[in-house]
């Protein structure tokens, strides 16, 4: 059974339940990011799907980190999730 | 073209002893600050607190870019202004309170928003840019403006407790459009005038960016090239991530760019240009 | 005591908006901040973004506490102040500031130096105190007169390119002797006259003091008590580490305390009194 | 072989060498933070021994993290070294 962190921010986690941090255990069948990112959709977004997906990936405007490190750097939506990861999905700010 | 200094002033010497007394930035690094030139787009609540050091740390020149005027719904963060400036030009506001702090700080204004049309002239005069406005499409053109014409980006944002820094286009780093090649949909952006901010939030973002831009000028190196400061100051967590590296097929500064002048960012951002003017005049 | 307020006046509302629009700071919140004080002692490099921050977010009160007066060499860091204020007291020169940036905010100034005599009682019409001072002794003095009056301390320093802060005595957390029982050999203290300080840092370093007094005020979570925020402006590493819990032996919040009333903090430092007074006057 | 992190701040890193942060291999008899901080002093430390130690612990004024964690918190001086770890010196700051 894989456990990993969910971090949420610049507005992601209101769009999940209004959780910074949490954990999920992952079911068998999701072993990478994509997997991850239908997942989530499907079973943990509260509201509003075109805030977080478009076309099996995120939307433009999320910044995904993998362990604190960019995906583009870890492999995307291919990176094989293993347990102990951390996810965050934080969206762009624009304010000032 | 700022006039080459060779040596300090004993003047100079004397204002920022307590800078040069540092082991690590001595008087060559304020000197390096005297022949350095920073432009600041923004005098709002990220400009405030970034003009403020920049205009008090030795630079030569500092320029100042805002169309906007001073509103008392902005006081609560944009602390270079204040009550009797309430209808005046932000731009010029901040410029009067740089003179009073700094009088041998050369500071320059434009009264202006910043446009694909005036961007690269308003930015040749400076080394470094700091990108302190607060719409999405005033970051791609003030992005592809500094590949365009090599300048260091210093990217900051700010909204409810949370902030976001880079810097870009540094030493063969990435740039904006490296990271974020696609603009968000418009419905996903958020805006200090519907999200609100907490003041003292880009007051800490634009203090970052005068850091990285004191750095960078005085030949220290960047911290933040390729990595993104995250701050979330709700629950004080302050991430420092790694990022992607200047990508080859950035449309901008990649190997074969397609963007090779400005273009229309209220299109690109899929923006009617009357949002924008909203956002800007009530919010920057 | 500040009257209480019950509720926003309408031009409250309208001041604070952009802040009373985030989701988690309501009207309630800013309410609360029209119904809270603060005091912040030392109006110098720290001093100078705390202040102008707390001076405009809505507090019904502050109070600044300084002896000293502006320099020229104060004003690369010390941005509340300007040229024209060379040589008048920082305590009235930041008042002034604050006066045209919000003149509803009540704002009180003690032109004198902090200690054990009068700490207590200029302490006492305020909620939280925030030490933006310079010194160990200061810094000791404060956080005891805090704990003796029941009062939330934030702490900060800042030197060359770092700073360190944290909040004390909040909600059962540690004090600063709890994690600082026996103070630094003299000799291993550094002095931003000595090692110079980045003007930016401090401005930095002030900034999450106010930021940290907003939260608590408005009835939001500290983040930093129980924990260090360890910042180095040179590789940009911010640490956020978590620190031990009171202490029950601790010699002034402990179980059964020894400090029961302000001691001669010159002489627990082992500082000549000429040292402190040299370090204040040039440096705050 | 055990080897650790030492990270200095806050001017530490002027005792040891300019440096704020070093990989070392400690020698089998290095064992706990007791033991290091003599090792430090007999091996590492460029000057003024005064500045780091006072009676076999760090003098006052030092700020010593294990794992960004107060050493308080892991046992002070009984704290076992494992490999791995990251032990971080830091100088209390006053200034402003
Ligand atoms: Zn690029
Ligand atoms: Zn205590």
């Amino acid at each position: 059974m894989v456990k990993i962190t969910l971090a949420f921010g610049g507005g992601m986690e209101i769009l999940f339940n209004n959780t910074k941090e949490r954990e999920i255990e992952l079911p068998d069948n999701v072993v990478n990011m994509k997997d991850l990112i239908a997942y989530m959709k499907d079973n943990l977004l509260q509201e509003r799907p075109e805030l977080f997906v478009l076309n099996d990936t995120v939307r433009p405007g999320i910044i995904v980190l993998i362990n604190n490190c960019d995906w583009e750097i870890e492999g995307n939506l291919e990176y094989q999730l293993e347990n102990g990861d951390e996810i965050t999905f934080i969206s762009t700010l624009h304010g000032g | 073209e700022l006039v080459k200094k060779e040596e300090l002033s004993n003047d100079e010497k004397i204002r920022y002893s307590r800078q040069m007394l540092m082991r690590n930035f001595d008087a060559d690094c304020q000197l390096k600050l005297a022949n350095s030139s920073v432009l600041i787009v923004g005098a709002g609540g990220l400009g405030s607190t970034a003009i403020l050091y920049l205009g008090s740390a030795g630079f030569g020149r500092i320029g100042i870019v805002d169309d906007d005027v001073v509103e008392g719904t902005n006081l609560h963060r944009q602390v270079i202004h204040d009550e009797t400036k309430i209808g005046m030009s932000k731009a010029l506001s901040a410029q009067e309170t740089i003179k009073r702090l700094n009088s041998k700080c050369e500071c320059y204004v434009y009264k202006e928003l910043l446009t694909r049309e005036n961007a690269i002239s308003i930015m040749k005069p400076y080394d470094i840019v700091i990108d302190a406005t607060d719409n999405v499409c005033a970051t791609y053109l003030i992005n592809d403006a500094c590949v365009l014409s090599k300048k260091v980006l210093i990217q900051a944002s700010a909204l409810r407790m949370e902030g976001q820094l880079s810097v870009f286009n540094y030493k063969n780093g990435p740039c904006y459009r490296c990271l974020n090649p696609v603009p968000p949909p418009a419905e996903a952006i958020g805006k200090c005038n519907v999200n609100g901010v907490l003041g003292v939030v880009p007051g800490i973002m634009g203090c970052f960016q005068a850091l990285e831009a004191i750095k960078i000028a005085a030949g220290l190196e960047a911290s933040y090239s390729q990595k993104l400061l995250i701050f979330d100051g709700e629950i004080g967590k302050i991430r420092i991530v790694k990022t992607r590296p200047k990508q080859e097929n950035c449309s901008v500064c990649g190997k074969n760019p397609t963007v090779t002048s400005l273009i229309d960012y209220e299109d690109f951002c899929h923006m009617k240009k009357c949002e924008i003017k909203t956002d800007i005049t009530s919010n920057n």
